[in-house]
């Protein structure tokens, strides 16, 4: 056994959380072992059974492809198409990203990102409120009081608690977990809420009244309030407004209990104005638990080149933004697409099922290392190496900061970035033979 | 029985997410959650499969107990099985709503699906 | 008075989106010129005669003479009479989202349904549909104070969400039902809903909501007197007291 | 590839140029001797070196978030791609690619970022190397850094040096910015410091203090730039007196290069009288008064004007008073152990009084400062107004007629409380030149920018101005016309505009400062940031420092001990 490299601080790239303290041992060019990651960060890194060879789908099955055959396949379905649809790019790197959006305004197609089904609606409710919120660095200095808000970090992002939030240690949190109040709100009793010191539970789709209660009770008016809201007590709800009022620096992390709900963008909207209310009796900041590991720099590269972070239609030459007529759901639902890319995603299991059927009657074309559902579907597979394991690049984390990926292990597939950039080398290529009439 | 369905991150799912091909991934996502007293109601034991219908779509699943759930609320980890009974609409803001669905909870010795099977009848 | 008739040559799957489809714009043109006027199906730009027959009267008149008639399926054709400021669309069947946008003047009636965002950003005119209508209606654009400023609009079915979200003037009456959030963030128009809605007025400062059937009222509404409208006996609210709001919500008391 | 501009009225007033009609010749990308190659005709038009925006919000964290929050902003100024053109979006908060070609629209070629917090200046830099065209930099945050702040209370003037020159090579940074000092520590629970003589919470040192010790750790590194100040209590009516206040602290300092030593960031925001809103008055004359008679400090103007703005800076506090004040939406951001930063959307309005004053005193700061090597033309982009608007600043600036017609449309109680009804002085092209191009350049010590002189970046701007017939004061209109889409904008020697059609967008390079500083001090600092890693940072420290592969094109200069010192130490008045 040839002796085997630690490489030391590498970033996970599984979910928001984007932990930069992981030590990868690496031996034979493959990854042995992985320390300091929570289970769903060693699952990414160790990895799967992968995809090697590029298919394009003849007489209605996948048959193995050389990638310029897969290339060339992509190209020209792209560029056959009137609307084609670009989706999925939160689990890949910004470097591939922003190819993505070279490649929307080539071919005149709709960008969009797993947002529209994950935290979609807290941008939606950004825009109409703004965001008032901080690093996790600043949370684990200072906050003495954290909010979880239909969210459940314990099974969705572990190493939260310790490394941020609820356990974490800083210059004014020195106690720790016994310094802080931590509370929970939620439809259900989470294993997140079991170990909070107050549990809301709250019915399901009402987040918006409890958030319109508890603002009135934080502003001192709360004798308009009846006496349950949206299944919680008042005097619950009262002991809650009390108890953000008294924090030193309070913190709400929300998740998809609030964006996939009755009330989507509105009940964000309702929480970021709770959390700037908060701010004239005390310090409040409000940040959301974003899912995948770049879904965050797929919306900060898709602003600073469109304007828009997410949902971005280029048909019309010019970007064009508007959740529920150009996201990806919208599309498909509407039939309103005919070709499909899909990076780094799994849309056929994460849409609902109409949604997902929609798929089935247009080519798509796939880029992934690992098989899944939406290859079922698929007409061209392209193999890919995994970012921040195989390929190095940029992420940025749940609260919008950037950290570099390390490359671990070496791969005889290309980048999605390297792939992207032949897919358009080819469209340019296929445009100027049509152009020219060579 | 009436319920309201909630569609989730699972870390056992989460873990597996990548391999959806794999039996692990069934295991870990092909499941509905069910309060105790539910499950006494629909007098099934854990393990058996109950028959969820929502407006929308309808799915077989293994039942489990889950303490946290209020009677009433189903839970299914996110995936597949559980936007069977998620609908395309999106309210106008792009995203569909797959929390707070409701659903028809009944018991049945119908065979959960495999992740392959579940998808054949769209030309996979 | 001249009439130009439009009738799709097919069903579109992918949506059109024909902003140049107003009184303003075909007035001074003739038939030929309007049929060449730009329309955009997906990234593809095209004359409007290729997607639709052009018929109707070649005289050209002013703006406020002419009368568009949408004959057959418009329900994926977008942006329809955007920014008109006089004259008349007539649509036969259904038309598609952002009917009537920033429209400033003139007539919109619509015999079937009208999608999403009919009528955004409205300033004036009047827009009639007998169908139902979508999400939006009469709201703003996107990180927008404001969306419609003046003008009417009629429904006599039902529409979905956020119906008039950031009215900041004019009037909606719908006979149906109404989705969630109607009337949010209302600064001073009006708003009548004959059948139930969910959540009216969230954070309302200005203006008046109605509604006819039921509705689940915000905790943060205050209830003040019954009061009859059109014979009919209304509880009153104060709200949205979130922000100190000054609106009006009258829900049916059953 | 070799090009002669020939017979411009070149305005090049760092090389003492005023008006001459000359050639100009550029090869491989710099001004030389003589050239043959493409002929530019620019007989009898205006000829300057390219603009250089010295402080503009391009590039990171605050930027992006205005845009997020924007599309209501972003959907305004859409140009769909065409030719060399990607697509534009935006007014207040341009994406990407308009900001490269809207400078290069106006005649500019160099425009530097005000403010970027070292944790997040990886963001920073990736937004800038999207940024098409125009050369660029980023300044780095510095004034509310638990670090700094440690060695300014232990008076370790060496240690502090160190650390700055270890945070401008971690950031890539190209300068000492420092906003509200103290205060952004203090907005972590939810406070502010009330003046420069306020105790910051928990660190036992004023922002005096710590203004004094990072200008001192500046001058002993001998950084290309000064400090580049941003006051405490910006904004609030009354500030006047830490603006003066804060300006006598640095009165003492030895420049370690020949230039001032210290910058003040949007001067307008600083030079506000009365006790509140409602007796706001100008005190731009004392400001003024205070650069006249002293010669250690540049300003630049932070001109505000009428019409939308998207105001986001690293004065937290500041913001979440302009949320309040204007019930617009508000986004914050706290950057643990370095800065704070907020952004809000505001519109200005002319009938409003406190607008149209502060749109008076950025005017009246220009004109009564008499030596225009001091004051910059800036708007703070987009916090007083978008920098496409730079043609009107200039053109007030030029113009006493358009200042009066402008006046006429403004609340009437306006002469009340400002001076500018009575200010007579018309700038002329040479003091525009220098308040656009070589102040500038030398202010942040940029040697290769801001001028025409042999061996200078080949950088050329050239409008249809007949300098020699056109009066400024009156055909106002027509040169804001001018001003607004240069006739040829000369980027490296290559036309990257022309007549305001964008034809090439080759990548501009990023400045950065690399100084080295004695190992002693260097290994003395390492332990304290190891220490607030393991203890206070949410990242590794290896994971901290900005990489080679976010700079693909980049310029270093050099500073520290790699850089002989300023023979004596002469103030500006002596050099100018």
């Amino acid at each position: 056994m040839t002796e085997s490299v630690m490489i030391k601080d590498a970033v996970c790239s599984f979910c928001g959380c984007l932990c930069d303290d992981i030590n990868v041992e690496v031996a034979e060019g493959k990854i042995q072992r992985v320390r300091h990651a929570c289970r769903l960060g060693s699952s990414k890194i160790m990895g799967h059974s992968r995809m090697q060879t590029p298919m394009i789908r003849k007489d209605g099955v996948l048959q193995p492809a050389s990638f310029d055959e897969a290339y060339r396949r992509a190209a020209e379905i792209l560029l056959a198409a009137k609307k084609p649809l670009l989706y999925g790019w939160a689990s890949t790197s910004c470097e591939a990203q922003k190819k993505g959006v070279l490649l929307a305004e080539e071919v005149g197609g709709v960008i969009d990102t797993t947002a529209t089904v994950c935290h979609g609606p807290s941008v939606i409710g950004i825009e109409e409120k703004g965001l008032p919120g901080a690093t996790l660095g600043q949370v684990k200095n200072r906050a003495d009081t954290i909010v979880f808000w239909g969210c459940n970090p314990v099974e969705a992002h572990p190493r939260h608690s310790l490394r941020y939030s609820s356990n974490s240690c800083g210059r004014f949190t020195e106690q720790g977990r016994a310094g802080r109040k931590i509370v929970v709100v939620d439809v259900r009793e989470t294993r997140t809420a079991k170990n909070a010191d107050k549990f809301v539970r709250i019915d399901p789709g009402c987040d918006y009244e409890v958030i319109s209660a508890l603002r009135m009770l934080v502003a001192g008016k709360g004798d308009v309030i009846v006496d349950t809201v949206g299944g919680a007590l008042k005097a619950d709800l009262a002991a809650l407004a009390e108890m953000l009022k008294a924090a030193r620096f309070g913190a709400v992390f929300f998740g998809l209990g609030i964006t996939h709900s009755k009330g989507r963008y509105k009940n964000i909207d309702n929480a970021l104005s709770l959390v700037a209310d908060l701010n004239q009796h005390t310090k409040f900041v409000i940040m959301p638990m974003r899912g995948h590991y770049n879904v965050g720099g797929a919306g900060q590269v898709l602003a600073w080149s469109s304007g828009y972070p997410m949902s971005v239609d280029y048909a019309r030459g010019a970007p064009y933004f508007n959740p529920g007529e150009t996201a990806a759901c919208d599309l498909l639902g509407r039939a309103d697409t005919d070709a499909a890319l899909i990076v780094a995603a799994d849309p056929v299991s994460n849409f609902p099922r109409e949604t997902a059927a929609a798929l089935s009657k247009i080519p798509v074309i796939q880029i992934d290392p690992y098989e899944n559902p939406t290859t079922l579907l698929s007409d061209v597979v392209i193999p890919c190496a995994i970012a921040g394991v195989e390929v190095e690049g940029t992420a940025y984390r749940m609260d919008g900061l950037a950290l570099r990926l390390r490359k671990m292990v070496d791969s005889s597939l290309p980048g999605d970035e390297q792939i992207i950039a032949e897919i358009i080398k080819n469209i340019r290529e296929l445009r100027q033979k049509a152009e020219g009439g060579a | 029985m009436l319920a309201t369905m909630i569609s989730g991150r699972t870390l056992a799912q989460g873990a597996r997410c990548e391999s959806k091909m794999a039996p692990e991934f069934f295991k870990a996502a092909a499941l509905c959650h069910l309060s105790e007293n539910d499950i006494k109601e629909l007098n099934i034991n854990e393990g058996e499969n109950v028959l969820l219908k929502s407006e929308f779509g309808q799915v077989v699943l293994a039942a489990k107990a889950d303490s946290g759930l209020p009677q009433g609320m189903v839970f299914i980890p996110m995936g597949p099985w559980a936007n069977m009974l998620v609908g395309k609409d999106t309210g106008g803001c792009g995203t569909p709503q797959f929390k707070g669905v409701a659903v028809d909870v009944a018991a049945t010795d119908s065979p959960v699906r495999s992740i392959r099977d579940l998808f054949s009848d769209l030309g996979a | 008075m001249r009439t130009v008739k439009l009738s799709p040559r097919a069903a579109f799957s992918i949506s059109v989106e024909a902003e140049c489809i107003t009184p303003d714009r075909f007035a001074p043109l003739s038939l030929s010129e309007i049929g060449a006027q730009p329309v955009w199906l997906g990234n593809r730009v095209m004359h409007l005669s290729e997607l639709f027959m052009v018929e109707g009267d070649d005289c050209t008149a002013t703006a406020g003479d002419v009368v568009i008639q949408l004959m057959g399926d418009f329900s994926r054709v977008k942006r329809v009479g955007e920014g008109m400021s006089a004259g008349s669309i007539e649509a036969w069947g259904s038309v598609g989202m952002h009917a009537g946008n920033n429209m400033k003047g003139g007539l919109f009636a619509i015999s079937g349904n009208a999608d999403d965002w009919l009528a955004r950003e409205m300033r004036g005119g009047k827009i009639i549909v007998r169908g139902d209508a979508g999400n939006y209606v009469g709201s703003g654009y996107r990180g927008e104070k404001c969306g419609m400023r003046g003008g009417e609009i009629e429904i006599s079915g039902r529409v979905g969400a956020f119906l008039g979200e950031h009215l900041c003037g004019g009037s909606i009456r719908v006979q149906g039902d109404a989705g969630d959030f109607p009337g949010a963030a209302n600064q001073g128009g009006s708003i009548f809903i004959g059948g139930s809605t969910y959540l009216p007025g969230a954070e309302m400062s200005k203006g008046t909501i109605t509604v006819k059937g039921e509705a689940k009222v915000l905790p943060s509404y205050q209830r003040t007197e019954v009061v009859e409208l059109e014979g009919e006996a209304y509880q009153k609210y104060a709200g949205d007291l979130v922000d100190g709001g000054k609106g009006e919500l009258f829900v049916r008391a059953l | 590839m070799k090009m002669i501009i020939k017979g411009g009225i070149v305005y090049d007033p760092a090389n003492g140029i005023f008006g001459e009609e000359m050639d100009l010749c550029i090869d491989q990308g710099r001004v030389i001797e003589q050239a043959g190659g493409e002929v530019i005709d620019a007989r009898g038009l205006l000829v300057m070196p390219g603009g250089v925006d010295a402080h503009s919000h391009i590039a990171g964290k605050k930027v992006n978030t205005g845009r997020i929050m924007r599309p209501d902003d972003s959907r305004l100024g859409t140009e769909p791609r065409s030719g060399v053109c990607r697509p534009s979006t935006g007014y207040t908060v341009p994406n990407c690619y308009a900001m490269g070609y809207r400078y290069a629209r106006l005649g500019y070629t160099t425009a530097f970022e005000a403010a970027t917090p070292i944790l997040e200046a990886r963001h920073t830099h990736e937004e800038l190397a999207e940024i098409p065209i125009i050369d660029k930099g980023a300044l780095t945050l510095f004034g509310n850094n638990w670090q700094v702040m440690e060695c300014v209370r232990d008076k370790d003037i060496p240690k502090l040096a160190a650390y700055v020159a270890w945070g401008l090579r971690s950031a890539r940074g190209y300068g000492v910015k420092i906003v509200n000092p103290g205060g952004g520590e203090a907005w972590g629970f939810g406070a502010n410091v009330k003046s420069h003589r306020d105790n910051v919470p928990g660190f036992d040192v004023t922002p005096a203090e710590i203004i004094r010790g990072l200008a001192e750790a500046n001058e002993m590194l001998r950084l290309p730039h000064s400090i580049h100040i941003h006051f405490n209590n910006l904004g609030k009516p009354g500030n006047y007196t830490t603006a003066l206040e804060t300006l006598e602290l640095l009165k003492d300092i030895k420049p370690g290069r020949m230039r001032q030593v210290v910058h003040v960031a949007h001067m307008q925001f600083s030079a506000y009288g009365g006790t509140s809103w409602r007796d706001f008055e100008s005190k731009a004359p004392a400001i003024a008064d205070y650069f006249n008679t002293h010669s250690h400090a540049t300003m630049d103007m932070g001109q505000l004007l009428f019409g939308s703005a998207t105001t986001m800076t690293a004065d937290a506090p500041l913001e979440y008073g302009n949320a309040r004040l204007t019930h617009n939406k508000w986004s914050n951001h706290d950057i643990e152990l370095e800065e704070s930063s907020g952004v809000v959307p505001m519109i200005y309005f002319r009938k409003m009084l406190v607008n149209a004053v502060q749109w008076a005193i950025g005017l009246e700061l220009a004109l009564l400062v008499r030596d225009p090597w001091k004051t910059l033309m800036t708007t703070d982009h987009p916090n007083g107004s978008p920098f496409v608007n730079y043609p009107e600043v200039i053109t007030l600036l030029m113009s006493r007629a358009k200042r009066e017609a402008e006046m006429a449309t403004l609340h009437e109680q306006l002469p009340n409380r400002t001076t500018l009804p009575v200010i007579e002085r018309e700038m002329d092209w040479t003091e525009i030149a220098i308040m656009t191009r070589a102040a500038p350049a030398r202010i942040l010590g940029l040697t290769d920018k801001g001028h025409l002189g042999v061996g200078a970046d080949g950088d050329v701007s050239i409008y249809s101005i007949r300098p020699e017939d056109v009066d400024a004061a009156r055909d106002h209109a027509l040169v804001k016309k001018a001003l607004s889409s240069a006739l040829y904008t000369i980027k490296g020697g290559v036309v990257v505009a022309k007549e305001g059609r964008i034809l090439a967008a080759p990548e501009g390079r990023t400045y950065w400062v690399d100084a080295t500083v004695p190992d002693a001090d260097h290994d003395r600092l390492m332990p304290e940031i190891e220490d607030k890693f393991a203890k206070y940072y949410s990242v590794q420290l290896s994971n901290y420092a900005v990489q080679d592969a976010y700079l693909p094109s980049s310029r270093v200069i050099r500073a520290g001990l790699s850089v002989e010192p300023a023979k004596s130490a002469r103030t500006l008045a002596e050099v100018a």
